[in-house]
């Protein structure tokens, strides 16, 4: 009976969550004029009723499963990876002058030999901070803080004055990827199950190896000695070290880990959609990530459904944007809402549903 | 007199860093803590502005204090009263920030991202600095004043007992959660203030972003500042320091330019890795409260 | 409670299939609209499109999100949903519309500052670009012959192709004018955060005046809010950017600016909205320099007093490059041939 | 005789346990309450309730006759009740007199008269001949000022009633007199207390009366002169209760551990451990005596390898382990019984098995590469909890769910089950009660038998004495005597700890 209600309140919990977020937002969309039940049918309408729209939610959520990943490792052991973003523009800087630079080879080598380029890229900067930390007790938070606006600098360095395509007159860019460098989109695999992608939609194989580095996180969190150890470090530093278990190495292990996923965020934008890295390539998804982890509570599936969320935010926020006219701030108003919501309302039903659960115990 | 105008030019480009952090002092000394300053800075940027153009700078400041109370509170409501992961909320009001400031602009005055230019507060003048804005001044008087109340009055006694110890300060007849909510409210009227700064006092006028991660230097300033106002405002100078050295610097072809722009991060973390120090942030920084867990 | 079942359905104001009008939508770059430059300026022309095609023309413009990756998404939506002529402001569009102009060989689209290879007049691109160095160059040669110290400052954004563009012209044409002026040139940041940084605006610029400039140019958006500020402060000159910024400024700012380097993106949307309308859109590029009236410099109530001594010879600068017989440097390389040519 | 407390049927219910269960006590004016039970019989909760941090379920609280809800800490406060906690609350990083006057300080204006605030402290400390140093950080003294320093925080805000909370757990015997004489002239001030001990001789010297409490109901209320230590014990638990130990004498082996001449600093560079030499044999236990903070935990520490020895040398079985990490120490066969179990032993968000192989858990029974072994690791657990008597519903939960006294079990079970060849054992028993502290006794003497060499750090001379083969007395860092346990008096060894052979060479 018990169990029953607590599985009740589970379901329910995320609903009202997003019940009282749309409630708070309609009274930001009532300003401006607009029907909110319009709103949110054509954001849903729009989001889920077109096939391309579904693709493209999994496609915008693809960085983000990276960087929550990469932030969660961080914040399972007890330290604030902030640097993410400077992580993976570093990352998908080296993977694109590998995309570029490296000829001849064949796509299976080479995609790969990119791939990993982006993590080197990644553990390169997350090699900084957590040296500054163990040896020279930086604190992280402030390491990562400056190193991402370091790597703006050197990006612009590096694309403009050194690694610039001539061939362009007003674009600052690196020179496009070789074919081989590309990662193949989903149509292929998708076609085979009667799902028929429009071709301007740039799902790529990125999306399931985020999905499938989300159950791997998950394994090495909960099934591997250094999970658990990297668990007991984040909960109980001291402890772990009384045991044996060093935490310098652990952070040391863990931040590069963090820093080798967090190399693999800007690389679905950067092999399946720009074939290039410029100037403006995404920002903001080393932030979006703290904001993801932290909704999906560090947990690799709670991850991936927070990553989606986002991701058909966004979509959705396309969708009325066209169709509606409403403007892009009133949806960014309206994605704050709803973050604070869920996390509101979630640890509210959380607490409760503990205590019942407590009570069952007995 | 190049040496004046770096310490002016320092002075200027610290002073909302300075207010900004003295406000994460008392934040994160309550044992919350605020990465939503930067939010913070933003609305005081732009309620400062708004409120400075409809009826004069003093009544921007009071909008700008006020706007940035409001998200605090906000803030507040969330990690104290819910007890939500204070990074979360935290990320969660930045982009708040953000997207209202816009959707207000573009209300108010049919601009997104600019207000029209609005006035500032009087100007003192002082010697060798020249024109100075009274926010400069008062932000230097926060810092000792700020030590002040949290070292020697009864409010700022319990506001770190708050932050070391909530159940020992609870067991004691203190109001944690007044405490926590005052130390939030503070550090987001003191962001606001410092955001009204940048948009009355510096520039004259609201820009869309104009606050450039400064919240989150702030934050680092703090940490960096081992968590009390003096430590904060001796980061935050230095930081402005290497700032406005780094206009300063001859930008020829020898250095490119965007090495030039790496001059204040790069020296902060050479100074800090030079400097081993052992920061001590409050016992109980981050952890929600409840009465009852041990 | 609960909502009583107010079954209106969305007001959807569709035209019956007769007079269908002329679908033109506009993508902003990030900013957005309301950034007083250039995507207002855009804006200004659907406006003024709108306002005098009224009933032939239907407008929506969108706004990508703040990293900007959604850029060919709205393009495409736009398209799918029957627009006639799209427009994508800022050189960032460029491949996108290329991409997009593909999927959609029926839609017209204006890509704004940008270049897209092998187009012609049958294309159904239109790419809409302008000389900024032409227009620098006039108020770079106003800076010089203003300056009592010798000496000006070039103050820009992001250091990239784009806005090294002004910054040669400016320079250009301050050594045409006086090939004594020294020139001191700085740039904001390396992120488009630096077209927003009024404060650091201000304090390049004082640093400037500072060191003895007084005059100084800014293309660096709404960060020359701050070096306009810096020259009230310090009783300089500052030129402005895009637009004429003196309209936009504080009474107390107006006497010191000395012009503005006008940027006339609003005659391109305009321009080739009024060409579509009239059945005249035609593919390839077009290029928006002095003799187009696409650049130019401003002239107006506040600082008709300030240059009056030298607009005579900055219209005869403008004679020259119209003719051909100035041929003003677009980058750096060619601005040091420039000089030399001087010599 | 005028009742101070009357509690009329208070019930306490936490989720899946009722911990106090129509509770009935009544405590006198002026009187010494003692109240006694098992780990978990409810004695912190009650006190709790009356201090306002709880609120009961049901029942009702009479204070000096007039009924009152006590809603909150600061109306305990108003009622002059005032409760020192098991658990120190105190604020580390503040000053001894910070944490006094923290909540009713004696304010110029907005500020603190700092002057009135320590003039106030110091007459106190004089009527009550306490000694503190006041501008002394909190988290730099000893246990026994930090004890004082609570009960002064109560006296500071007047209290009629105090509450004290296991207060001599840590303490030394001398200090523990002291407090005996200061709560018996608190108590001739007319002060009520109640004073919760697991040391059932403590009890019966100081209480008046005393409420033995079992799962969360009252058994009763006795007098002390009427009964004895066995009769006391035999309420709490429920059946009679051995408390002889069970010691036999074991033939003494080889020499396991030899610290030569040990030397530790902290980190701020003092010595905190100066020339330490000790040899424990295999089949030996050896106590170390001594009021916290005078370098056992350091010593204990710099054994197993989290201090560096600044001097000296740690010997196992003949090979300096000096420079090892903790890892080789450990798989050289040293276990470690910290003293602080939440700190040390165990991360407590976690779950009972998982800690029950921490440290372990890269072993070949745990860990089949590339992954954890979980199902061996939970059976493991599972041993552990049969064979140590753990009492938890399951051993997935957090071990944080778990009584303190099953909480240490779990650390013995992973600290023996791997067959160590030397054992740290520090304060194993601090704030467990009678049943528990005997079976870590047993073990610890199953553990001598089986000729294991054990080093025993306690604050609990008792404890000490009739564990140990040789006692080593320590005091500012120095073993300053050792004894076999049957040579010297309790008073002597409690001299020594306390260091009054230094005064008296001084003297002499
Ligand atoms: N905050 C709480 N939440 C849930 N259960 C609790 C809480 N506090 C105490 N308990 C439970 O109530 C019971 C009584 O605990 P209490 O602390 O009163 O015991 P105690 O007699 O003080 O034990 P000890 O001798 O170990 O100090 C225990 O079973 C404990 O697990
Ligand atoms: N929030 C809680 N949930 C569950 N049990 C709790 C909670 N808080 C305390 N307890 C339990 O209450 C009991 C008493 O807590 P208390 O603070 O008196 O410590 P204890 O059991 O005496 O342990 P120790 O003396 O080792 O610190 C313990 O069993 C503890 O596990
Ligand atoms: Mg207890
Ligand atoms: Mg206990």
């Amino acid at each position: 009976m018990k169990r029953i209600n607590v599985l009740i309140l589970k379901i329910i919990s995320p609903v009202l969550a997003i019940v009282v977020a749309a409630f708070l937002s309609s009274l930001v969309i009532l300003s401006i004029g607009k029907n909110p039940l319009e709103v949110f049918y054509t954001m849903f309408r729009f989001s889920f009723r077109r096939l391309d729209s579904v693709a493209i939610i999994f496609y915008n959520s693809t960085p983000l499963i990276f960087s929550g990943l990469a932030v969660s490792i961080g914040f399972r052991m007890g330290l604030f990876n902030i640097g993410i973003e400077g992580q993976y523009l570093i990352g998908t800087f080296l993977a694109a002058l590998a995309g570029f630079s490296l000829k001849g080879i064949p796509a299976v080598i080479h995609i790969p030999l990119v791939i990993l380029s982006g993590i080197i890229g990644g553990m390169l900067w997350a090699y900084l901070p957590v040296y500054l930390k163990i040896k020279r007790g930086v604190h992280e938070v402030i390491s990562t803080i400056m190193l991402n606006y370091i790597s703006y600098s050197l990006i612009h360095f590096l694309i403009s004055e050194v690694f610039l395509d001539r061939s362009q007159k007003l674009l600052i860019r690196t020179p496009k990827l070789l074919s081989t460098a590309l990662i193949p989109k989903l149509h292929g695999l998708l076609a085979l199950f009667g799902v028929n992608l429009p071709k301007h939609v740039y799902l790529n194989w990125f999306f399931p190896l985020g999905i499938l580095l989300a159950f791997a996180v998950y394994y090495m969190l909960y099934y591997t000695p250094f999970g658990f150890e990297l668990r007991c470090v984040g909960q109980n530093p001291d402890a772990s070290r009384t045991a044996g278990i060093n935490p310098e190495k652990v952070f040391y292990k863990g931040f590069l880990l963090s820093g080798a996923i967090a190399g693999l965020v800007g690389l679905s934008d950067l092999m399946g959609y720009f074939g290039y890295m410029d100037l403006d390539f995404p920002r903001g998804y080393g932030f979006d990530g703290i904001a993801v982890a932290l909704i999906g509570q560090n947990s690799p599936f709670g991850i991936i459904a927070a990553s989606i969320l986002f991701g058909f935010l966004k979509r959705g926020a396309e969708g009325i944007q066209t169709l509606l006219n409403v403007p892009m701030d009133t949806i960014v108003i309206l994605q704050a809402l709803m973050i604070l919501s869920i996390v509101v309302i979630n640890k509210v039903m959380n607490d409760y549903i503990r205590r019942i659960e407590r009570k069952g115990v007995a | 007199m190049f040496l004046i105008e770096l310490i002016a030019s320092s002075l200027r480009m610290a002073v909302p860093i300075i207010l900004t952090a003295i406000g994460a002092v008392y934040t994160e000394r309550a044992g919350v803590v605020n990465i939503g300053l930067e939010g913070m800075m933003i609305v005081g940027s732009f309620w400062g502005a708004l409120g400075s153009y409809y009826f004069g700078p003093y009544v921007g400041f009071l909008f700008a204090m006020a706007a940035g109370a409001f998200l605090a509170l906000i803030h507040a409501i969330a990690t104290v009263t819910f007890r939500v992961d204070q990074i979360v909320s935290g990320v969660a009001l930045n982009i708040l920030a953000y997207g209202s400031s816009r959707f207000l602009s573009q209300a108010f005055f049919k601009m997104a991202t600019t207000t029209p230019h609005v006035n500032g507060l009087f100007k003192l003048k002082i010697p060798l600095l020249g024109e100075t804005s009274p926010v400069i001044i008062l932000a230097l008087i926060l810092v000792p004043v700020a030590g002040y109340i949290l070292e020697k009055t009864v409010f700022g006694l319990r506001l770190r007992s708050v932050g070391e110890n909530p159940l020992a300060a609870d067991t004691l007849g203190i109001n944690v959660f007044k405490m926590k909510y005052a130390g939030v409210i503070i550090s987001g009227v003191l962001a606001g203030l410092a955001g009204a700064y940048l948009a009355l006092e510096h520039t004259g006028m609201y820009v869309e972003g104009m606050t450039q991660g400064k919240g989150y230097i702030a934050l680092a300033a703090m940490i960096f500042g081992n968590w009390t106002p003096k430590g904060a405002l001796w980061a935050s100078l230095l930081f402005g320091f290497a700032e406005s050295l780094s206009f300063r610097v001859v930008q020829n072809a020898v250095i490119p330019y965007q090495f030039i722009k790496m001059i204040p991060y790069v020296l902060t973390l050479a100074v800090l890795a030079g400097v081993v120090r052992k920061s001590t942030p409050p016992a109980a920084d981050g952890v929600p409260y409840e009465r009852g867990t041990k | 409670g609960c909502a009583k079942k107010e079954t209106q359905p969305p007001q959807q104001q569709q035209q019956p299939a007769e007079t269908k009008k002329i679908k033109v939508g506009l993508v902003f770059d990030v900013g957005g609209r309301g950034d007083l430059s250039f995507n207002d300026s855009a804006y200004a022309g659907l406006e003024r499109a709108q306002k005098e095609f009224g009933d032939k023309i239907e407008v929506k413009y969108l706004e990508p999100s703040a990293g900007g990756e959604n850029r060919e998404q709205l393009l495409r939506l736009l398209a799918e949903d029957g627009y006639n002529l799209i427009f994508g402001v800022g050189f960032m569009f460029t491949d996108h519309i290329a991409k997009v102009s593909k999927e959609f060989p029926d839609v017209k689209f204006g890509l704004i500052d940008g270049f897209i290879e092998g187009l012609d007049e049958k294309s159904n691109v239109a790419c809409l670009q302008f000389k900024e160095e032409e227009g620098s160059f006039l108020v770079g040669a106003a800076a010089a012959l203003k300056s009592k110290t010798g000496k000006i400052g070039f103050v820009g954004g992001m250091k990239i192709p784009l806005i090294e563009k002004f910054e040669a012209g400016y320079m250009a044409g301050a050594k045409y004018a006086n090939p004594k002026v020294e020139i001191v040139s700085d740039y904001i940041g390396t992120t488009g955060e630096a077209f927003k940084d009024p404060v650091k605006g201000k304090e390049l610029a004082l640093k400037q005046f500072k060191a003895g400039a007084d005059v100084v140019y800014h293309a660096s958006g709404a960060s020359g809010i701050g070096v306009i500020e810096a020259a009230t402060a310090e009783k300089k000159f500052a030129i402005g950017v895009d637009s004429d910024q003196s309209l936009t400024a504080k009474e107390e700012q107006r006497p010191y600016i000395l012009t503005s380097m006008l940027k006339r993106v609003d005659v391109a949307v305009y321009d080739t909205i009024k060409d579509y309308v009239e059945g005249n859109f035609k593919g390839g590029y077009r290029v928006f320099g002095l003799a187009e009236d696409g650049v130019g410099y401003a002239l107006n109530d506040y600082n008709k007093n300030m240059i009056s001594d030298i607009t005579a010879k900055l219209d005869e600068l403008k004679g020259k490059i119209v003719k051909g017989e100035i041929k003003v440097p677009a980058d750096k390389k060619q601005y040091e041939e420039f000089v030399k040519g001087l010599k | 005789m005028e009742k101070a407390i009357v509690l009329k049927n208070i019930t306490k219910r936490f989720p899946g346990i009722v911990a106090n269960d129509r509770i009935n006590l009544e405590v006198d004016k002026g009187e010494i309450h003692a109240i006694v039970g098992e780990n978990g019989a409810g004695k912190s909760t009650l006190m709790k309730i009356l201090s306002g941090l709880y609120q009961p379920d049901e029942g009702e609280i009479f204070i000096f006759g007039k009924k009152e809800r006590i809603s909150s800490p600061n109306r305990a406060i108003e009622l002059k009740i005032g409760m020192v906690h098991q658990h120190f609350m105190l604020v580390g990083r503040f000053s001894v007199l910070e944490n006094i006057i923290l909540g009713a300080e004696r304010k110029k204006g907005l500020t603190i008269d700092w002057e009135e605030s320590r003039k106030a402290i110091e007459n106190l400390c004089r009527l009550y001949n306490f000694s503190v140093d006041l501008k002394a950080r909190v988290e730099d003294i000893s246990v026994g000022m930090a004890q004082r320093v609570e009960i002064l925080k109560v006296l500071y805000r007047g209290a009629d009633i105090l509450v004290l909370d296991e207060p001599t757990a840590v303490l030394a015997p001398q200090e523990v007199k002291e407090l005996f004489v200061n709560l018996r002239r608190l108590k001739e001030e007319g002060k009520t207390i109640i004073f919760i001990s697991h040391k059932l001789d403590e009890v019966l010297e100081i209480a008046d009366k005393i409420t033995v409490l079992r799962r969360g109901k009252v058994v009763g209320t006795v007098e002390p002169q009427k009964v004895n230590k066995e009769e006391l014990a035999k309420m709490m638990v429920g059946k009679p209760v051995l408390l002889k130990l069970d010691r036999e004498e074991v033939e003494k082996g080889e020499v396991v551990v030899s610290l030569e001449n040990l030397r530790v600093k902290d980190r701020d560079g003092r010595p905190v451990v100066e020339g330490v030499n000790i040899k424990i044999r295999a089949g030996e236990i050896y106590g170390i005596a001594g009021v916290e903070g005078n370098g056992q935990k350091e010593l204990a520490e710099t054994i197993i390898g989290l201090r560096r020895a600044d001097g000296g040398d740690i010997k196992v079985l003949g090979k300096s382990v000096k420079d090892l990490s903790i890892r080789e120490r450990r798989d050289l066969g040293i276990a470690f019984i910290p003293e602080d179990r939440h700190k040390q032993g165990l991360v407590l968000p976690m779950k009972v098995w998982e800690n029950a192989v921490l440290g372990l858990h890269r072993k070949k029974d745990f860990y089949r590469a590339p992954s954890l072994d979980v199902k061996n690791a939970e059976r493991f657990c599972r041993t552990v909890v049969e064979e140590y008597h753990v009492s938890l519903s399951s051993i997935r939960q957090a071990v944080e769910g778990l009584s303190g006294g099953n909480q240490q079990k779990v650390i013995l079970g992973r600290e023996l089950s791997q067959n160590p060849v030397f054992i740290i054992a520090a304060q194993p028993t601090r704030g467990l009660d009678i049943g528990a502290s005997e079976f870590v006794y047993s073990q610890l003497l199953k553990l001598r038998k089986e000729g294991k060499a054990i080093l025993l750090i306690s604050a609990d001379l008792d404890e000490v004495l009739s564990l140990s083969d040789r006692v080593g007395v320590m005091y500012g860092g120095k073993i300053v005597a050792e004894f076999e346990p049957q040579e010297v008096s309790l008073e002597e060894i409690g001299l020594y700890m306390l260091g009054a052979h230094e005064k008296a060479g001084e003297a002499s």
